[in-house]
């Protein structure tokens, strides 16, 4: 259980910090510090204020509730905080790839049909990625604990 | 060079602008969304936008800045070219050499302005402009009658442009698509600007004719202006990844929810 | 036969006593979620989160997919096409009242009670309600919206309402109609006042902000500033002048539960019937009334008779009254023809918060009179002052920021 | 002894006083002796959040200065 | 509301799921929220129970009848206006104490009443156990434990609207006190949860 409990620990205040690390990084692009790049699968474009600025925000924040939870001891409410921060990316997420599933439903403003192809459709989930889609698969440990109950032996 | 330019400027001023220059009553020039001729001169970068080219044109002919066609037409040639010649290195302005059977001051001013030859420029770092005469042959007398006599006759072989990376002798031709132009468009140009037995009927289709090239020339991309430069790839939809990416959400989501279901 | 307060309670307590046995409870996930979510160091930031992710599905769901997607398409290149060659005679009344333009080619411009008016009310607005509706009915079944009155309250309190005002304020994003009777919430006319006052004024209803988003999408953001300001700049007046007392916010803070899929779809047709039956005949009627106005030359008299007013104090094109006219009987309407006229950006971020504060629709007019037709004259004074007052204000920020 | 609002994150004590607003305060469970526990005060003279009978209720900073808290290990009623 | 004895008005707490009930009950489509203060305007409804009709009025959610708000002031009015009306108050079973005081108030005005235990689902969940034969042999009126999420006892409701009783304050108050008045109860079954 012990072990458990800091192997659980450690996954957290990593996933904090990557958490923020990105959130910053989206913040930073957008502020202009670089044009907006693209590693591999991951993208950072910048330029949109709500979708940088704003979203980079609340990772930011996200990332700060997980570290936040490793401070202090009531088990429930660490476990909330962590939960919390887990929600932040879950949000940003889950919003971005809505927002990919919008776009790649209708064919486009040049083309007749109305409804794009299935080729035309699936592309449209294809890499590169935004930092907080990247995060998601890394909370499935918050979920996995999520559905346990196992924040009790933390 | 610079003598030279300075007589045809003195001699554009002068002279009847008919064949040649603005077009009066136009409209202003649509907004455009064109990136900048990036040159180096000297090493230097040097940004050239189409108002920087409106206002150099405008201010040799002693007017109000003005993005003609002929202007849009060479800008819009040049920086076509320059990617399809240089790719994405910025060319020195003295490794640019430029061929155009389209002989009008639009034209020529525009040439000038990017390669550097025109008037008040530093002939050090030019880059050379040829002007082609109808039959292929270089033209040798840049005189305003001279062109003039040439474009009266202008059709859609004279909007034919060669881009040429003198270092290397790399070049790339563009000529404009036929069906950028309005029918009928070159026989009212003759009437209205040169011959004058325009009908103020025609003048006026001439215009709205005259604003619409403009505005796809300004406007229309690359594909679509030059014969030469083919449409870009239909982006092939990674559908691989796409695909990857779905099916990983839709097991995740399933996962989640049947994990759900169970601890109920 | 009545007991006095005490001995009541006394009595409750005795049978409560009797009758109740509470086991150990134990605080679960839920609990500490709505504890965190309802400090300010962790609360706030998930308030803007909520607020994020409510407006990027907005945005996405009626932006990008419903409107741009298909319903551009549907009324531009089938409806609209077929709409002019179908009807008859292009250079007569009916066709100018119905089509509008012959020569337009989208709907936006034909400005026809059959072109502008149908797009507006099915293409741009419907979409933008449905998913309206549906994030904030998940927001309010959750519990989510209490506790954001929480937070709000110490912003609220000051201008004279309290945080549970913020339920009117969300559901008047939405349509404004329901948030008048919604003030009930508040407990003094004061308070009901301020609130019915400043939604008529500051909050624009869900078929403005749809179409905002598809005609201006890069100034929705400086008009919601704007909006914002003057939320608060003119609620804290009101709470100086307005007599009244202004009690504090006591409410249950009731635990999350997950929405019930039956509830929200239920709750979702209810409120889009009822939006679909009150708004669609507003904005074709109100299309046609403003055609016929414009037949009649009244809309051209007012543009004369209001040109200084709008060129010198607020600083927009004297175009503007047109569709300063046509707010009154539908605000969203008026934003498309807005995007129509030639302007600066500035000037079209001003001209919309015109819109906007200028006067609420009608069905929000009728909505008021039916809270009483005293407090209906005193919000039109304050609105016709505040539309003087903050227009000139947004005029001078502009000519300040060098953007006017 | 101690006003509402004065009392610590996480503090609970029992109600002896209720100065102001008593009947919509007793209507939402804040009644005498009742155990009383402090969830969150907001800033800048914001309302507090307290839990009665694991029920949370907000209320007012200037309503909760009204009433009078005993801390300490009491029994509820 | 020419026959008012067949009008039901529902009262209660803010969030207590009376309009939950409401639908229930009548199939109707009044609006629900989880926070206090949704229902500001009442909702009418048509409830048919063995061949009676019932008129039901969903009355906006209150604390007490001394009116707070402008949706509380609603609530009392539409008491006033329906004097012989059957009251139904609704209590939220995690949170009886409150729902009793209101209860108490309609009992001391001489309406008939029965009480529905709402939410007796979520009072489960939280280890609260509510007796309710005590309590309905202490107030002496049918209590109907309900849950408007899963329909629980919605239907045994609808069948005991007919058994509202009106009771007098000081035997609700007597009864508190243990002296419980045996004869009245055992005699006639006024539909209590234990038969």
């Amino acid at each position: 259980m012990n072990r458990n409990s800091s192997m659980f620990t450690l996954y957290t205040g990593l996933l904090g910090l990557v958490t923020l690390a990105f959130g910053l990084a989206d913040i930073l692009v957008w502020a202009g510090a670089s044009p907006g790049f693209s590693i591999g699968i991951l993208e950072i474009a910048g330029g949109d204020f709500f979708r940088w600025a704003w979203g980079g925000a609340i990772l930011v924040f996200g990332g700060l509730f997980m570290l936040g939870s490793l401070r202090g001891r009531g088990t429930m409410e660490q476990f909330g905080k962590i939960v919390l921060g887990a929600a932040m990316i879950w949000i940003i997420a889950g919003t971005d790839i809505f927002a990919r599933l919008c776009e790649s439903i209708p064919a486009g403003e040049e083309a007749p049909e109305f409804f794009n192809s299935v080729a035309g459709f699936v592309g449209g989930f294809a890499p590169p990625y935004s930092p907080a889609i990247l995060l998601l698969p890394f909370t499935l440990g918050i979920v996995y604990f999520l559905f346990n109950g196992r924040f009790d032996e933390i | 060079m610079r003598r030279e330019g300075f007589i045809v400027l003195i001699a554009a001023l002068m002279l009847c602008q008919g064949a040649l220059a603005h077009m009066p009553g136009a409209d202003p020039a649509p907004e455009a969304d064109l990136g900048p001729i990036v040159v180096l001169d000297n090493g230097v970068p040097v940004e050239i936008g189409i108002d920087d080219i409106a206002a150099y044109h405008g201010g040799l002919e002693g007017k109000e800045p003005d993005a003609c066609i002929c202007c849009v037409c060479m800008y819009r040639v040049l920086l076509a070219g320059i990617s399809e010649v240089w790719g994405d290195e910025i060319p020195e302005r003295s490794d640019i050499g430029v061929q155009s059977r389209l002989v009008s001051d639009g034209a020529l001013h525009t040439a000038w302005y990017v390669t550097g030859i025109g008037p008040g420029m530093d002939a050090g770092s030019a880059g050379r402009l040829t002007l082609v005469a109808p039959n292929g042959s270089a033209l040798t007398d840049y005189s305003t009658q001279a062109r003039m006599g040439i474009a009266k006759n202008r059709c859609l072989g004279d909007y034919r442009f060669e881009v040429t990376r003198l270092s290397t002798g790399e070049s790339a031709t563009l000529t404009l698509c036929e069906d950028l132009f309005p029918e009928g468009f070159f026989e009212l140009r003759r009437a209205v600007n040169v011959d004058k037995t325009a009908t103020e009927a025609q003048s006026a289709e001439f215009l709205e004719k005259w604003s619409f090239l403009r505005a796809d020339l300004l406007q229309k991309p690359d594909y679509e202006l030059f014969n030469e430069i083919e449409p870009p790839e239909e982006e092939e939809p990674d559908v691989l990844g796409g695909g990857v990416f779905l099916a990983l959400l839709c097991i995740t989501g399933a996962g989640i929810v049947l994990m759900g279901k169970k601890r109920r | 036969m009545a007991l006095p307060v005490q001995e009541r309670w006394d009595l409750v307590d005795i049978i409560a006593r009797k009758t109740v046995a509470a086991g150990a409870y134990r605080q679960n996930l839920g609990d500490v979620l709505g504890d965190l979510t309802v400090r300010p160091l962790t609360g706030i930031p998930v308030a803007f989160a909520v607020l994020y992710a409510f407006w990027s599905i907005f945005s996405s769901f009626a932006g990008a997919l419903v409107t741009d997607g298909f319903m551009v398409k549907v009324f531009d290149s089938h409806w609209l096409p077929w709409l002019q060659g179908a009807w008859s005679d292009p250079a007569s009344i009916h066709y100018f009242l119905f089509v509008g333009d012959p020569l337009a080619e989208n709907c936006f411009e034909a400005f026809g009670m059959l072109t502008s008016g149908l797009f507006v009310a099915i293409g741009v607005v419907l979409p933008a309600i449905i998913i309206f509706y549906l994030m904030m009915t998940v927001l309010e079944d959750s519990g989510y919206l209490p506790r954001l009155a929480v937070l709000m309250d110490t912003v609220f309190h000051r201008i004279g309402l309290h945080g549970y005002a913020i339920v009117p304020v969300i559901l008047g994003l939405g349509c404004n109609t329901p948030a008048v009777t919604a003030t009930r919430v508040l407990e003094t006319r004061k308070q009901r006042f301020i609130m019915m006052t400043l939604l008529a004024i500051f909050i624009p209803c869900g078929a403005q902000l749809g179409v905002m988003l598809e005609v201006i999408p890069d100034a929705v953001g400086w008009v919601m500033l704007f909006l914002l300001i003057g939320f608060g700049i003119f609620g804290f007046i009101l709470d100086r002048i307005i007599p009244g007392s202004n009690p504090e916010i006591l409410i249950d803070v009731p635990p999350y539960h997950w929405p019930l899929w039956e509830n929200v779809t239920k709750k979702l047709m209810n409120r889009t019937k009822s939006f679909l039956k009150d708004a669609v005949p507003f904005v074709l009627f109100g299309v046609l009334v403003v055609n016929v106005l414009y037949l009649a030359g009244i809309i051209g008299a007012l543009a004369d008779l209001f040109e200084p007013l709008f060129v010198t104090w607020f600083g927009v094109p004297k175009e503007t009254v047109g569709p300063l006219v046509a707010a009154f009987l539908r605000k969203d309407l008026a934003v498309a023809q807005l995007s129509a006229i030639a302007m600066t950006p500035y000037q079209m971020i001003t001209a919309v918060v015109l819109v906007s504060i200028y006067f609420p629709c009608v069905a929000t007019f009728v909505v008021m009179l039916r809270e009483g037709w005293k407090e209906l004259a005193a919000a039109v004074a304050v609105l016709v002052a505040t539309v003087f007052i903050y227009g000139g204000l947004i005029h001078a920020v502009g000519i300040l920021m060098g953007v006017a | 002894m101690k006003r509402l609002s004065e009392l610590e994150y996480g503090e609970s004590g029992v109600v002896r006083e209720i100065r102001a607003s008593q009947h919509e305060l007793n209507c939402l469970g804040i009644r005498m002796k009742k155990q009383v526990k402090m969830i969150t005060r907001q800033p800048i003279k914001g309302p507090v959040v307290v839990v009665v009978d694991d029920m949370e209720v907000a209320m007012g900073l200037d309503t909760a200065e009204g009433v009078v808290i005993e801390t300490g290990e009491h029994e509820g009623s | 509301m020419a026959d008012t004895s067949r009008t039901v008005l529902m009262m209660g707490n803010p969030n207590v799921g009376k309009s939950a009930l409401f639908n229930r009950l009548t199939g109707g489509d009044a609006v629900v929220s989880n926070y206090p203060g949704t229902t500001v305007d009442y909702t009418k409804g048509v409830l048919i129970e063995n061949g009676q009709e019932y008129e039901v009025i969903d009355a906006p959610g209150t604390y007490s009848l001394e009116a707070r708000d402008a949706a509380e002031d609603v609530a009392v009015r539409l008491i006033s206006e329906n004097p012989g009306a059957t009251v139904l108050v609704v209590l939220d079973a995690t949170r009886v104490e409150r729902g009793l005081y209101l209860a108490l108030e309609v009992i001391e005005r001489g309406c008939p009443v029965i009480i529905a235990l709402n939410m007796i689902d979520a009072a489960r969940e939280r280890q609260i156990t509510v007796d309710t034969r005590v309590l309905q042999r202490i107030l002496g009126v049918p209590v109907v434990p309900t849950s408007a999420v899963s329909g629980e006892g919605a239907r045994d409701l609808a069948g005991m609207l007919r058994k509202a009783q009106k009771v007098d304050i000081e035997t609700v108050r007597a009864r508190a006190d243990g002296q419980f008045d045996t004869p009245e109860q055992s005699g006639g079954c006024t539909g209590c949860g234990g038969c």
